[in-house]
């Protein structure tokens, strides 16, 4: 046995060894928490592996891996590795037809997929991929008629028997492994044009791993909830890299409905959730508790204020005066300790958000709960590892300082810079690409706008292509103002124009949780989303969030012109089915743009009203027509106050 | 729906000449046909015409004035419930009859009673083979919850679930059983669409995965035509037609009675 | 013989007693699905305070109407405070709760009026009829016979109620199906109260009989546990059911007490007419007037 | 609130099914038995374990036994303290007639009488249902007691009635002191409860509830109604039976009829609506409040005698009683019907879900 840990099945190995009987894997099936040790882990990568083998797999081929999170599916990636292949995820979400790119894309000959659903996908796409042979599933269900398909158990027997019949063949392909191949092509969906495979190496993701573990202490003892698609970076680094770089366990979740009960079930040591997930979250807190006692509520209220005043400096270890401290700590015992355990979050050692900006509200008030929640910054090309958040030393808004091995640097434009091990080794098939993103130095451009401030933390604005130019030749950050205005609650999406323009303009999208809710509490009757969005009085609500921005950018200097002068509700959610967004949720700005052009020539136009058709599609391929007269506000603006300190 | 070969298989059940009576009140009268192994057999009529009793006929729980009952070679004059659920033929309701004190759980357990040999001594003491049956007997259960998709509700109590829910429920309850044989009274009575639409595919997959035969009475024609092998047609309590679905649909006297009426 | 015919005649016409008790559980069950285990309480209860109202020096004929009032008083209060709340719960929660009823009536009566027992005189007395016993050497007590005319006057017009007047039609109504009766437009929790006020009456005419004859005492309450056989046997929502349920109790305890009472020790009184019940359900669950009872599925 | 349920996750189908699956629940039940074995023999007096503890641990047991019959099988029954006097009086006759016989197999044996006797005033159940069979397990109470008093040989002749129970002794030990006695009861009590809920989660269990909640089901689904219903009856009466031996040889000293009359079933019957029908909880909760409730009655006569020198009579107290009992069967029937064991499942659940109201 060799004793280098640089690739990951050598890591899995070596945990195999080191805690055999050390929970590797948890899923909540069949009403428990099945549990596979690493021991155990080891010999079902074993067996998948060999059974790829006896299948035909070999070095350098792709592995395509779709479906919800399943252990199988983790184990999968590592089978493929096993044998010199590269694990492919892909978004379990996206209809057969978007999957056909990618499978020709990657030359994709070998499927492990999850269940039916996903397997008709393959079949669907399969006349046009000339290159997918072999379709594997994890859950028979409803698949027992199906030819040409074979079952993860077949698969893993047909495995065990290749392995007794090639004895030491396994161990020694595991051998061959060089922590420079590519071990895993993560598609990046992209805001335009076609999805890029971004080619990451064992090397890099185990550096980026053990930087995050070493930052954040991670131990074997930690324990995650591995619910994010698999196809994401972040889930990769977090339920993959880390997984195996510190040998804690991953739990997966019994279905999509059932992570917030998962999670409070399995109640993880370290977390990670994009800004949205916390949000909603603390919507749904926010909405439970109107429902409570007027004396629950005021306990509530009273030391929510309380966490609002001190929380965040206890946490990060300040001088608290003695009176707040003794608040704190009865705030702890009746609102705070309880709400972290409702929300499964009790145990939290640390947790992350990351992949958008997280409103200032949002941030503190898990802080100020007691929970230590970070920000971390990264790309699907650097292995999402570029800056974290040190405890102690979080900045609201900052994404923190650059993590361990990384070398970064403000480029031409503000552009971030970053060079370090984790850095991607290409685009797959896309040279031009690889060699337009890194310079000469070797440093990736990471395509945001961004700034070190005197401490050395980063501050992000914007996607530097993003940042335009009024047409007096002010900066124009459309995401800066699009997440002001995300941040509140009642609104969900935001779309700013202003490139080239004299003035501000945006769309936006309500939030239907939150702004519903406010209807029902004030008896406003509405049917739909449609209906809702095109009330007086919602039009007045957001109105006024929309000056409240205004206000503040009329404080930050140059963005001062950046003040949205008028708005308007949009008919529709923007969706994901219908393109206006990306699978990340990004909006595709250009195609918003594009799509609802008429809305912009209204906006600018000056004129009132608005009448719009558009054809929404939903999930199963049923397609309807939305109409409605969109009635375009007028905000207040504000004079600009004083240069901002940058 | 993807097509699939159903593999109907030899008669394994067959009703002679039943006829069943309440005090003077004619329910059935003279009444036979046969169900075959694996196939989907709907009973359809319009209301009173002694579908449910048919079902009832069928697991014992009406005992019919005449006629023989065979299952699976054994003649008998009438059945009754347990000698019914002992050979494998479990039931839903129409009306839900689920036991409401109950948690989905626990209703879904009671479903597997028959397959647990322990004693209440052993149960009491709670070792032993007492406890490991109740072991395996939940991963049954498991399985069919798993199956049916209703792990979120999975310790829910019964009463507080909506209708669809508890039907579905119910459908499990009988499916712990492992039956061979599933009498299904208006599984998609009061239902919506897409409730309707899940508990058609339910009853496929059940038909498909473990081979089931199905006795199931319905209302939705095109459900009924959709799904099922073979029908048979009762109104005011005899038989005017059986065939297939195309068969059925053709023949005049069903079209008079029932088609003509309802639809 | 002689002897067989008077032990069988005192029976019955102590079993019409049993009958009167017995038509107050059936006219509170019939309209309103109520087993009322405190009827007997409540016989108790009318008997105690005509009693404690004489005991202020009121002649008994005010002493009634003032007892009557409190009856009705007391049904109608029981209607809306306990059972209302409780419609459309099932049936063996409402027998729960009327024994909790019985429980408290127990203790508001005695605290009211203390827990000694009292005579009561109505004028009649327990002496045999002298022309029967001349006659046929038989002795007919003159108080049963004039207690069970009572019984039978009120028995008589209770049916008459219930079958000619536009109120008994109403009863039945709401007997048979509740909700029909409510969407015909008939006045349910009026019509309860009614019931329940009717049924304070019959407690009062029967605790004013039954006191006569054994005391005013806690013990009354138990002629409400002889009732329970009788209804098994004719069931709970028939009157005739209730009183040839009654006469037979009566007759049957009477002579089992004196022809099988002394082989085993006497006092089987207590349970002879349970265990006939009993035996009785076992071969006819619906009782000797009700329906066949079909279960459907 | 104190209900810290994250990070509790169940990997096997033994902890999941487990009686408490919450940590905090194992510990604060840990603490009890800590206390009920340990603190209170140390703390309590004589008086406090003859004339409350004794009793309320005895009673508890009789009304887990009716909560088996009534609570899980849907079988309303009247006659609970029949069944407590045929396990008296059989402990009775087995220690009196079988030489050397040791008094927890005589318990036990009487807890078997019963439970036969049980089964035969069980038969009637099969035909017929609701407050019919109510009626006719009145019939029980009034017979058996009937039977007991009158037929000699039950009471060996005793010319009184009142027969004085015989000695108890374990493996030599006599148990004279309050103490002894009580740690005796509540070992057998204890023992007992865990068996009844074991029963309740299991087959056994869940047949009986299927069969209250839906005969016509039940049998369909396999479960047979006899042998369910009359297994209800047995064990039941088993769990009355014991009590019932209890109630004669570590409460009263004395073995005698009129002990279980009429008013004894009642209260039981009284302490399960109270206490919760359908849980073994429920059947302590009852008894507990069942038992206090005179004492804190007397208390509050006193507290008003002293304060505004109320003059209450002895008679008047017990008639407040009653009134008390009544009145609390008519509120908790129409504003909780599961008892208190619900309401400390509706605190509990808010607990847990603290600071959420749902």
């Amino acid at each position: 046995m060799d004793e280098r840990q640089d690739t990951f099945p050598r890591l899995l190995l070596q945990h195999a060894r080191v805690r055999p009987e050390h929970p590797a894997t948890r899923e909540k099936d069949l009403g428990i928490w099945q549990t596979w040790s690493w021991s155990q882990v080891a010999d079902q990568v074993r067996a998948l592996a060999c059974g790829l083998a006896a299948d035909g797999f070999r070095r350098g081929m792709h592995l395509a891996i779709i479906g919800d999170n399943r252990p199988r599916l983790y184990w999968s990636m590592l089978a493929a590795q096993a044998l010199g292949g590269i694990a492919v995820p892909m978004y379990q979400d996206a209809p057969a037809a978007d999957f056909v790119y990618v499978l020709n894309d990657a030359e994709i000959a070998y499927a492990n997929v999850e269940d039916q659903e996903q397997v008709d996908k393959m079949l669907e796409a399969q006349p046009q991929v000339a290159t997918l042979r072999h379709i594997y599933f994890d859950d028979p269900r409803g698949l027992r008629n199906y030819e040409h398909v074979s079952s993860f158990d077949d698969l893993q027997a047909r495995g065990r028997e290749f392995d007794l019949a090639h004895p030491g063949w396994y161990d020694a392909e595991i051998a061959k492994g060089e922590t420079d191949d590519v071990s895993v092509m993560l598609y990046t969906s992209g805001t335009t044009g076609k999805p890029k495979g971004v080619c990451l190496t064992h090397g890099a993701f185990i550096a980026a791993g053990r930087g995050g573990c070493d930052f954040d202490r991670l131990t074997e003892r930690d324990s995650i909830l591995s619910y994010l698609p698999m196809a994401w970076v972040g889930d990769h680094l977090f339920s993959f890299g880390q997984w195996l770089v510190a040998g804690f366990t991953i739990n997966c979740p019994e279905s999509g409905d059932t992570v917030m009960t998962d999670l409070r079930e399995i109640g993880p040591t370290y977390y990670f959730a994009p800004p949205r997930v916390f949000e909603n979250l603390l919507t749904t807190v926010m909405i439970r508790m109107e429902d409570a006692g007027s004396i629950k509520r005021g306990l509530f209220r009273h030391f929510m204020a309380v966490a609002r005043r001190c929380g965040a400096e206890i946490l990060a270890g300040k001088p608290v005066a003695a009176g707040d401290r003794l608040q704190y700590w009865l705030g702890n015992l009746l609102v705070y300790g309880p709400l972290r355990n409702v929300l499964g979050m009790s145990r939290i050692r640390i947790a992350y958000t990351a992949g958008a900006a997280i409103g200032p509200d949002l941030f503190r008030f898990y802080r100020s709960i007691g929970i230590n929640l970070k920000q971390l910054y990264g790309q699907t090309e650097t292995c999402a590892y570029v800056c974290l958040q040190p405890d102690g030393e979080v900045k609201l808004d900052s994404v923190g300082k650059p993590a361990p091995e990384v070398d970064l640097k403000i480029g031409a434009g503000g552009e971030v810079l970053v060079r370090g091990p984790m850095l991607l080794r290409e685009y797959y098939k896309r040279p031009d690409d690889t060699a337009e993103s890194i310079d000469a130095d070797g440093y990736f451009r990471t395509g945001d706008a961004g700034l070190l401030d005197d401490g050395g933390h980063l501050k992000i604005i914007d996607r530097a292509k993003d940042v335009g130019k009024l047409a007096n030749g002010a900066m124009f950050a459309p995401n800066y103002i699009e997440n002001k205005l995300k941040f509140f609650p009642h609104i969900k999406e935001a779309v700013a124009f202003g490139h080239d323009r004299d003035r501000v303009c945006a769309f936006i999208n309500i939030d239907m949780g939150s702004v519903g809710n406010w209807a029902e509490r004030r008896g406003l009757a509405y049917s739909g989303y449609t209906d809702l969005a095109q009330k007086a009085e919602v039009r007045a609500l957001i109105r006024e969030c929309v000056e409240q921005i205004n206000a503040e950018l009329a404080g930050e200097g140059e963005l001062a012109d950046s003040q949205v002068h008028r708005f308007l509700i949009l008919h529709k959610e923007l969706d994901p089915d219908d393109d206006e967004l990306t699978r990340t949720r990004k909006v595709r700005r250009g195609f918003v743009a594009e799509k609802y052009g008429v809305l912009i020539d209204a906006l600018y136009g000056g004129k009132q009203v608005e009448h719009i058709e558009t054809l929404v599609r939903f999930e199963d391929g049923r397609t309807n027509m939305v109409a409605a007269d969109l009635v375009i506000e007028d905000a207040q603006t504000f004079a600009a106050t004083g240069r901002r300190a940058a | 729906m993807t097509t699939h070969e159903r593999r109907s298989g030899e008669v394994i059940l067959r009703l002679d000449n039943i006829s069943l009576a309440f005090g003077g009140v004619k329910a059935l009268t003279d009444i036979s046909f046969d169900v075959r192994e694996h196939e989907i057999r709907a009973i359809i009529g319009p209301n009173g015409a002694g579908k449910s009793s048919m079902l009832n006929v069928i697991n014992g729980v009406y005992h019919p004035q005449h006629g023989t009952i065979a299952y699976r070679g054994e003649v008998r004059r009438s059945m009754n419930p347990h000698a019914a659920a002992a050979s494998g033929i479990a039931r839903t309701f129409q009306n839900i009859a689920l036991f409401r004190g109950m948690s989905v759980l626990d209703n879904i357990m009671t479903g597997r009673n028959l397959k647990i040999k322990s004693n209440f001594v052993e149960q009491a003491i709670w070792i032993g083979r007492a406890r490991r049956e109740e072991l395996e007997n939940r991963r049954k259960v498991e399985e069919v919850i798993d199956f049916l998709e209703i792990q979120h509700i999975r310790k829910t109590p019964v009463g507080r679930l909506p209708y669809g829910l508890q039907k579905r429920v119910e459908l499990a309850r009988a499916l712990a059983a492992e039956p061979s044989m599933l009498l299904l009274d208006e599984p998609m009575a009061g239902m919506n669409v897409e409730e309707k639409q899940d508990m058609c595919r339910f009853v496929l997959d059940v038909n498909e995965q473990y081979g089931t035969t199905m006795v199931l009475i319905e209302h939705d024609m095109g459900v009924v035509m959709d799904i099922s092998d073979r029908v048979v047609v009762l109104d005011y309590g005899r038989k005017i037609g059986d065939g297939t679905p195309d068969e059925v649909r053709g023949n005049q006297k069903v079209i008079d009675a029932y088609l003509g009426v309802a639809h | 013989m002689t002897f067989f015919f008077e032990v069988l005649i005192g029976g019955l016409l102590s079993g019409v007693m049993y009958s009167l008790v017995a038509l107050g559980f059936v006219l509170i069950y019939k309209a309103s699905g109520v087993f009322n285990f405190a009827q007997g309480a409540m016989v108790y209860f009318a008997a105690i305070t005509f009693v404690g109202v004489t005991e202020f020096d009121i002649s008994p004929w005010i002493a009634f109407p003032i007892s009557l009032i409190v009856m009705v008083v007391l049904g109608l209060v029981v209607e809306k405070v306990v059972l209302r709340p409780l419609v459309n719960q099932p049936q063996i929660t409402l027998f729960m709760v009327t024994i909790g009823l019985a429980f408290f009536i127990e203790g508001l009566a005695q605290l009211m009026w203390g827990a000694n027992v009292r005579g009561l005189e109505l004028g009649l007395q327990d002496v045999p009829l002298e022309w029967v016993s001349e006659r046929w050497g038989m002795s007919i007590s003159k108080f049963d016979l004039a207690a069970a005319g009572v019984a039978a006057i009120l028995v008589t017009s209770l049916a008459l109620l219930f079958n000619r007047t536009r109120i008994g039609r109403a009863l039945r109504a709401v007997a048979d199906d509740h909700q029909a009766a409510l969407a015909v437009g008939i006045p349910l929790q009026q019509i309860w109260g009614i019931v329940w006020g009717v049924a304070g009456f019959v407690a009062l005419v029967a605790g004013l009989l039954w006191g006569s004859r054994n005391g005013v005492q806690f013990a009354l309450t138990f002629v409400a546990l002889k009732a329970l056989p009788v209804l098994i046997l004719g069931g709970f929502e028939s009157i005739p059911g209730a009183i040839v349920g009654g006469l037979i109790i009566g007759a049957t305890e009477k002579l089992a007490e004196v022809y099988i009472g002394p082989m085993v020790g006497g006092g089987i009184e207590g349970w002879f007419p349970y265990m006939l019940a009993l035996v009785f359900l076992l071969v006819r669950p619906e009782g000797l007037f009700g329906e066949k009872i079909i279960r459907r599925v | 609130m104190f209900y810290r349920e994250a990070g509790q996750f169940k990997t096997n189908y033994i902890d999941d099914s487990a009686i408490f699956p919450i940590r905090q629940d194992r510990i604060g039940f840990a603490i009890i038995l800590l206390l009920a074995f340990v603190a209170v023999p140390l703390f309590a007096t004589p008086y406090i374990f003859s004339a409350i503890l004794i009793p309320f641990l005895i009673l508890a047991l009789a009304a887990i036994g009716l909560n088996i019959l009534t609570g899980y099988c849907g079988q309303l029954s009247l006659g609970t303290a029949a069944f407590m006097a045929v396990g008296a009086f059989a402990s009775y006759n087995f220690m009196l007639r079988v030489p050397g016989m040791p008094i927890l197999l005589a318990f036990l044996c009487g807890g078997v009488m019963a439970a036969g006797v049980g089964i035969v005033f069980g038969l009637p159940s099969l035909r017929i249902r609701g407050f019919y069979l109510a009626v006719a397990t009145l019939a029980a109470q009034f017979f058996i007691v009937w039977c007991l008093a009158k037929v000699g040989w039950f009471s060996n002749y005793s010319s009184s009635g009142v027969i004085t129970a015989q000695q108890v002794e374990i493996l030599g030990y006599q148990f004279r002191t309050p103490a002894s006695k009580y740690l005796l009861v509540l070992g057998i009590v204890s023992i007992m409860a865990l068996g009844a809920k074991n029963l309740a989660r299991s087959n056994v269990g869940r047949s009986w509830m299927a069969v209250r909640d839906m005969d016509i089901a039940a049998e369909v689904i396999g479960i047979r109604l006899m042998p369910a219903k009359l297994l209800a009856f047995a064990i039941s009466s088993f769990y009355a039976g014991v009590a019932g031996a209890l109630y004669a040889y570590m409460y009263l000293g004395t073995v005698e009829p009129e002990a279980y009359n009429l008013d004894l079933s009642f209260r039981i019957l009284f302490m399960i609506i109270i206490g919760g029908v359908g849980t073994v909880l429920g059947s302590f909760l009852g008894s507990a409040f069942i038992a206090l409730l005179p004492i804190a009655l007397s208390l509050l006569v006193g507290f008003l005698e002293n304060s505004i020198h109320l003059s209450v009579s002895k008679s008047m107290t017990s008639n407040l009683e009653l009134m008390t009992f009544g009145g609390l069967i008519i509120f908790f029937l129409i504003v909780e019907p599961h008892g208190l064991a619900r309401l400390w499942q509706i605190g509990k659940e808010k607990l847990r879900l603290w600071p959420f109201p749902h």
